[in-house]
């Protein structure tokens, strides 16, 4: 009986388990293998995700508690996994040829980079304050670590030791907030919380949860780089190896939100006048910040930070719309999810770009994308399309995200919202079309032609086409997620 | 018994007294310390909650165990990163390491 | 009784916060940590959690304060320096970290009040060790935090290795 | 069989989508194969396009609207309990499409291989670029019109709006001696922003009807309950106060169709997007583009219907008529042959939207295909007769060792005159095409605006939903738009046909290449015949369009007037340029005549000067505010304010003095200095200004933003410790009243 109990509850957890697996395989066959066989690395972690998306399908629309209510498995949380491998699964093809000559033991690298999937599997599930704090942690530690990862590059271990300071500030300002609510209601499990809370008619205990809620924003906006808890996100995705900074804009931030959803829609949702309000005002900040600053970029792995910080204001307007999800025509939270997968390919394949454009120059100054046009096609006009996806053009998947989202803004009367959503689209364009102008109008600085290796050229690939196809190919996500009820 | 609140009060200086040091320090490894400050604040407040809730539910336990682990692998990432900056640059003063802005 | 040995621990740990936040030569800041440390441990034990007391002089004074105390004698230049151990924007620092003490105040008073009198929580399990243990592994609560935990130390140890181990050249 | 046909309907802009991926992808060195690539994209879709076409005339009632639409969904989006289906579908007005886009699209494509001057010297070096471009091109606009929901229509037509940009850019390293003429790279961007302005506003509008109803399909939107629930529900907005839901989702709607269809007040890019090369511009004014706004505001006319005698309407048949007047008086004093032309599209434009606000559905539509055929002739025409023109220029440069290559322009009807002997066939089809325009019976031109005409006046006399103030506004409008119509026309056939070269290049112009003539003549024929579908007696239009909608009695009244202005604009047009045509150097006549008026016309009315005036320049003032402001005082705010905090209370004062007085005076010598340059705003470029104003303006704000990024992380920490703090406090503040 015993066994069956553990069987049973291990069954569930089969893509952390096999993710984990894949991890410690990668770091044990790094130490086996030595120098010679590192080449394969890669492809074991591959394979180990590959693996986890099997784990991920037999899963599709379970519902699950497990472990006493500490972690459950329902199809948003299969989402977030599924988003979380996918981005890896990128990353990976995207670091294959990025560390020659620039750092050692990538062994490590992929094994940790593993570990902080698993991160983000485990915080798309946490239903426990407990969990929740530990898993935000155990993504954010590694990526100091993989932030760092270029030792010997001053702008790499700068990057690590801001994002570490701000990163340790935040969770412990968070883990106060956490402690406050664990005090005022007596438990750290989410559910049991909104038990509590709903059950304080007389709203004696909103002036602590208040606090408590308003720390907790401090570390969920620290992971989502939403304004004013983004100033980290510049500096940090300048200096990070790329690739680890394309796993950040997109994976990482993911994870925020799928604790910042969970956390929001399963421990307060009777407390909503408290906080939608909030979000709404992060909301816009973070919208109109993010694109105001994106502009004077010069350096393109910063302007895609701050163009990363100005969706994070889109998506938040889906969470303010949350109480769409039930009954209604799509809208809130499975327009959260939806925008997060195509931004994730949107955005990843932008970083592809910039990964060969970086390769090939070894800049990422946007004045050096003059006449990329002419040093490869191609790629100039891969980026056209990720940016008009970014931008929301349609038919290219970040348009769906917006879609769903500003229409289910517009339903529940949010109309200020939405247009401030629309105007800020607007101004984006500025900034995209600086890049563009350079690729395309500007006569190039050297005439070498510029050509991707083939992992790169394969992840360039995947996210073109998911990019301009989304709503073909992404069917059974959309599926997925409008069987979300978070 | 002491009251509840009077933990939570201290627990608030601690953490208070932390986030100054966070805000304030000059160097790196100060920093770090002060963040060990605002931990010990979360753990003070976890037990006194644990102890003052139901001693039965060992959930406040756990949790400052929990934080425990995380504040020495904190330390231990941070310390390296240090090591590694100090390194490359003769300093850890976090106000000089301003290489990446704007 | 009880009060007097409170208000000694407190002391130890505020006084001790407050030099760690202050003292320019950061060995004796270190000191002043885990005089904290130790405070912080008398509180637990007044709590009646005997484990993490003993967790907290074990591991956390005997492992971070010594790390602590390893890292400054590596970057042990800056100790000698004469500038102030405090940045420019101190001013503002302190002002936000009042407010925000004065902001826990109000909202603990609010939801805990101050009352002197009888005070009474229920009875501590005299087994609460062996408590927190079985939490620990019990399949229906925290096994799972408790793996997680030991994966995020191993990682954090990989990292640290991978980000301070000396250059190797080959 | 026909329901295999109508299968296969899906693949009508897949063609041309494939022609333009097998060009970018292999074809692009092969100028040959390119060619045939595009042509075989756009023949397929013209195939079947009128195979469905002539299959839906045989057997009209199964596809009378609105039940038997037959929306196919290819796939779909789940979305909560929604659903967002994307597919196809074939109704009459979609057959009806599918007979004049592939159609005309295949015409221009077959001309463009001689204007883009395959097999001679001057052949473009973007040759095969642009032959994907415009089959990409194709694919939007026939993508769009086969539809069954917004929100397919709205990805189609921003892929339009989009190759509409990379089209009109097409010649983007162009730059011209006069800095004040507008590039082909600036006119792109224009086109692309002034669209844009509308497409935003139209989204607003689908995303208001898709959180209403839930669906954007055409079927579900435009079904009868819909309809009503939507007509009945209300909405209050600040400042224009309580509307129906119906009504500002047409409103919103039109927003996008007024930008796409170049209508007052955002009109101003569809002349300047002449500087693309001229196929592009048939395609866009005729075939594609500009139809498209017409094409949505006649797919949703249920939903402008709704509300009877709601203000969708007025706005409508008022926007549409000032257009149409407003535009046709513009016509008459432009020499640049293709921007006469443009201004003349406008106008048209503005008799279809104006119809379509008093009702007349099948009017506007009837109106749109013939306009897209003789249109599309004029345009092909004009451009061989600047091709013509150009070549001679081209053989007299060479003689004469270049000079004033660059003051030349082919496309100035002031350089022309006396090409009918030079160039027959172009004289003789774009006099059809000229003639159907002026409306002058029997072509095509002539029934459809007739009947516009007719159905207005029919509004006045008979009453209509809109009262009869507005079908008479419209009617009075039209009418004198026709005559003006009638002058322009005329004044350019003869400045470009009659008399004498007045210029070398004109005496050297030779006949365009078969490529360029045989689509031109072919057009001709349906520009001369097309209307005779549409005849009152015999309306073949009404007939397939759905006899739902009511018939336009014929009024000879109307008719009788129309075509008495039409002969008489003309023949005053003749009298004025034809019967002693100018000779090179002279002053156009109604230029003397009309003096100063004429110079307002000539520059359109200032419009682009106004929009300078009134949004740029204060965006850019507002710019050099920001700037200065934040230049002087928000340098390193935090770090500066906390080194501040240290110091002395005089010390401060000093800082408060030498930071808020000297940036006063700053401030306001600024605005002096703006003041006092605000009179030359005409020098002052449109594009440029455009995009550099709202550009300064947001970078200001950026700018303004900026200092507190300042790379030292306990900022940023104190950043966020501050926020939270001073949220928590104005919460806490707020609580007891919450």
């Amino acid at each position: 009986m015993a066994e069956l109990t553990v069987l049973q509850a291990l069954g569930p957890l089969s893509p952390q388990l096999v993710l984990l697996l894949a991890a410690l395989l990668v770091l044990g066959l790094d130490l086996a293998w030595g120098e010679k066989r590192r080449g394969w690395l890669p492809s074991v972690a591959l394979l180990g995700l590959a693996g986890t998306i099997v784990a991920t399908m037999s899963l599709w629309g379970r519902r699950e508690v497990l472990f006493g209510g500490v972690f459950v498995v329902d199809p948003s949380a299969v989402f977030f996994q599924v988003i979380a491998v996918l981005a890896t699964a990128l990353v990976i093809l995207m670091s294959i040829d990025y560390f020659e000559g620039r750092a050692t033991y990538t062994g490590e690298f992929y094994s940790l980079l593993l570990v902080a999937s698993l991160a983000i599997t485990l915080m798309a599930g946490s239903t426990d304050l407990i969990m929740v704090y530990l898993s935000i942690e155990l993504l954010s530690i590694v990526s100091y670590v993989l932030t760092g990862f270029m030792r010997e590059d001053r702008r790499s271990n700068e990057a690590a030791l801001k994002y570490f300071l701000y990163g340790a500030a935040a969770s412990a300002t968070m883990l106060y907030g956490m402690s406050l609510l664990y005090g005022i209601t007596g438990s750290t499990n989410l559910e049991e919380m909104a038990a509590v809370l709903g059950a304080d008619a007389g709203g004696s205990m909103s002036w602590v949860v208040l606090a408590a809620v308003m720390l907790l924003l401090v570390g969920f906006g620290f992971k989502v780089s939403a304004v004013p808890f983004h100033q980290w996100a510049p500096d940090v995705y300048e200096g990070a190896p790329t690739p680890f900074t394309a796993f950040l804009s997109v994976a990482s931030k993911a994870g925020g939100f799928a604790v910042l959803l969970r956390f929001f829609l399963t421990a307060l949702p009777d407390l909503s006048v408290n906080w939608v309000g909030l979000i709404a005002a992060l909301s816009v900040m973070t919208m109109t910040v993010g694109n105001l600053m994106a502009i004077f970029q010069k350096n393109i792995k910063r302007m895609l930070a701050y163009s990363s910080i100005a969706q994070a204001g889109y998506i938040l307007i889906g969470l303010v719309c949350w109480r769409h999800t039930l009954g209604a025509y799509g809208g809130g939270i499975s327009g959260v999810l939806l925008y997060l997968l195509a931004y994730l390919f949107t955005n990843l394949g932008a970083f592809t770009v910039v990964i060969i454009v970086e390769r090939a120059t070894g800049s990422n100054e946007i004045a050096d994308y003059a006449g990329l046009m002419r040093r490869n096609p191609w790629l100039a006009a891969a980026l056209f399309v990720f940016f008009l996806s970014l931008v929301g053009i349609p038919p290219t998947a970040v348009f769906v995200g917006k879609l769903l989202i500003f229409s289910s803004a517009i339903r529940l009367g949010y109309y200020g919202l939405a247009i401030i959503g629309v105007v800020n689209g607007v101004i984006s364009m500025y900034y995209y079309y600086g890049v563009m102008r350079q690729a395309f109008f500007l006569p190039p600085k050297e005439d070498t032609p510029i050509v991707a290796s083939p992992p790169l050229a394969v992840a360039l690939g995947v996210t073109l086409v998911m990019t301009l196809g989304f709503l073909v190919f992404a069917q059974p996500f959309i599926q997925l997620a409008s069987w979300s009820t978070l | 018994m002491i009251p509840l609140s009077w933990y939570v009060l201290v627990s608030a200086a601690l953490f208070c007294i932390g986030l100054f040091g966070v805000l304030a320090r000059r160097n790196a490894v100060a920093i770090l310390m002060a963040v060990e400050l605002m931990l010990n604040a979360v753990n003070v407040n976890l037990v006194a909650f644990w102890r003052y809730g139901e001693p039965q539910a060992m959930a406040g336990q756990v949790f400052a165990l929990i934080v425990f682990t995380v504040a020495a692998a904190e330390a231990a990432v941070g310390l390296a990163l240090f090591i590694a900056i100090y390194r490359s640059r003769d300093t850890v003063a976090v106000e000089e390491i301003d290489l990446m802005k704007g | 009784m009880t009060y007097a040995v409170f208000i000694l621990f407190t002391l130890m740990a505020l006084c001790g916060g407050v030099l760690v936040v202050t003292q320019r030569n950061l060995v004796r800041a270190a000191t002043a940590l885990v005089l904290s440390l130790f405070g912080v441990a008398g509180l637990y034990v007044l709590l009646e959690a005997g484990f993490l007391a003993a967790v907290q002089v074990l591991v956390y004074i005997g492992a971070i304060a010594i790390l602590i105390i390893f890292a400054i004698m590596l970057t042990r230049r800056m100790v000698q320096g004469d500038e102030s151990g405090l940045n420019r924007q101190w001013g503002w620092a302190l002002v936000s970290a009042v407010v925000m003490f004065a902001l826990f105040c109000y909202v603990v008073v609010k939801a805990w009040p101050l009352a002197l009198g009888a005070v009474s929580a229920p009875a501590v399990p005299a087994d609460s060790t062996e408590a927190l243990g079985l939490a620990l592994l019990d399949w229906e609560q925290y096994v799972l935090p408790f793996e997680i935990a030991s994966v995020l130390l191993l990682s954090a140890m990989v990292g640290a290795v991978v980000i301070a181990r000396e250059k190797h050249d080959s | 069989m026909r329901e295999f046909f109508f299968d296969l309907t899906w693949l009508i802009p897949v063609f041309p989508l494939l022609a333009f991926a097998f060009i970018v992808l292999w074809a692009n060195p092969n100028r040959k194969l390119s060619t045939w690539a595009a042509w075989a994209g756009i023949g397929l879709s013209w195939l079947l396009g009128w195979t469905i076409f002539f299959l839906s005339w045989g057997d009209i009632h199964h596809l009378t609207p609105p039940e038997a639409n037959h929306p196919v969904p290819l796939w779909a989006l789940p979305a909560g309990s929604g659903m967002l289906e994307v597919g196809f579908q074939v109704d009459t007005l979609t057959a009806l499409m599918l007979f004049m886009v592939p159609f005309v699209c295949l015409m221009i494509f077959i001309y463009s291989k001689g204007y883009m001057g395959y097999g001679t010297e001057q052949v473009d070096p973007h040759y095969s670029r642009f032959f994907a471009y415009i089959s990409l091109f194709a694919c939007g606009m026939l993508g769009l019109v086969v539809s069954d929901s917004l929100l397919t229509l709205f990805i189609f037509w921003e892929i339009m709006g989009l190759c509409s940009y990379l089209l009109i850019g097409f010649w983007f390293e162009k730059r011209y001696p006069d800095p004040e003429r507008i590039t082909p790279k600036e006119a792109g961007l224009k086109a692309f922003l002034t669209t844009r302005v509308g497409d935003v506003i139209m989204l607003l509008g689908i995303l208001l009807l898709f959180s209403q109803v839930g669906s954007l399909s055409f079927v579900d939107l435009f079904s009868h309950d819909t309809l009503h629930m939507l007509a009945e529900k209300t909405v209050t907005l600040p400042v224009l106060g309580t509307m129906p839901v119906a009504t500002l989702a047409a409103l919103l709607l039109f927003g996008g169709a007024m930008g796409k269809s170049a209508q007052f007040p955002l009109h101003v890019w569809l002349p300047d997007a002449m500087e693309g090369p001229t196929p592009v511009s048939a395609l866009i004014h005729a075939a594609t583009m500009v139809s498209a706004g017409v094409y949505l505001v006649a797919r949703s006319f249920p939903l402008f219907a709704a509300v009877h005698g709601g203000t969708q309407l007025a706005v409508v048949a008022f926007i549409g008529a000032f257009t149409a007047l407003f535009a046709s008086t513009i016509a008459v004093a432009q020499n640049d042959i293709k921007r006469g032309l443009a201004y003349s599209t406008i106008s048209q434009l503005g008799y279809m939207i104006a119809a379509l606000g008093v009702g007349a559905y099948i009017a506007a539509v009837f109106h749109l295909i013939t306009h897209a055929f003789f249109k599309a002739l004029l345009f092909l025409g004009s451009g061989s007769v600047i091709h013509g023109v150009e070549h001679g220029h081209h053989e007299v440069a060479h003689g004469h060792d270049d000079h004033g290559e660059e003051a030349f322009d082919a496309n100035d009807m002031m350089n022309m005159g006396g090409l009918w002997s030079k160039m027959p066939r172009t004289a003789w089809t774009f006099l059809i095409g000229g003639g159907a325009l002026a409306g002058i019976v029997p072509l095509a031109g002539f029934w459809s605006k007739d009947e516009i005409l007719a159905h207005a006046w029919h509004g006045f006399q008979h009453g209509h939903d809109l009262g009869t103030f507005w079908p008479f506004f419209v009617w009075l409008l039209l009418t004198l738009a026709a005559l003006l119509t009638a002058f322009y026309t005329a004044r350019q056939v003869c400045l470009t046909f009659a008399g004498r070269p007045r210029t070398e290049a004109a005496g050297h112009a030779h006949e365009s290449p078969p490529s360029m003539t045989w689509p031109l003549m072919i057009l001709a024929f349906f520009a001369a015949t097309l209307g005779l579908f549409g005849t009152p007696w015999a309306n073949q239009f009404h007939h397939l369009i759905g006899e739902a909608f009511e018939a336009t009695p014929f009024d000879p009244f109307v008719a009788g007037l129309s075509t008495a202005l039409a002969v008489g604009g003309a023949a005053v047009g003749w009298l004025v340029y034809g019967r002693k045509p100018l000779a090179a150097g002279d002053v156009d006549p109604v230029k003397r005549w009309l003096g100063p008026v004429h110079t307002v016309l000539e520059n359109k009315y200032y419009v682009d000067e106004l929009y300078r005036a009134v949004f740029i320049r204060p965006v850019i003032w507002l710019a050099h505010v920001f700037f200065k402001f934040d230049n002087r005082w928000v340098i390193d705010p935090i770090v500066n304010a906390v080194g501040r905090a240290g110091v002395s209370l005089a010390k401060g004062m000093g800082w408060f003095d030498l930071v808020v007085v000297d940036g006063l005076v700053n401030l306001a010598g600024r605005a002096g200095a703006t003041v006092s340059s605000l009179s030359d705003v005409v020098d002052l470029r449109f594009v440029d200004r455009i995009v550099d104003g709202v550009g300064d303006l947001v970078r200001a704000g950026g700018r303004f933003l900026r200092p507190i990024q300042t790379g030292r992380v306990q900022n940023y920490l104190l950043v966020a410790v501050l926020f939270t703090a001073i949220t928590l406090l104005g919460l806490y503040v707020m609580l007891p009243v919450l």
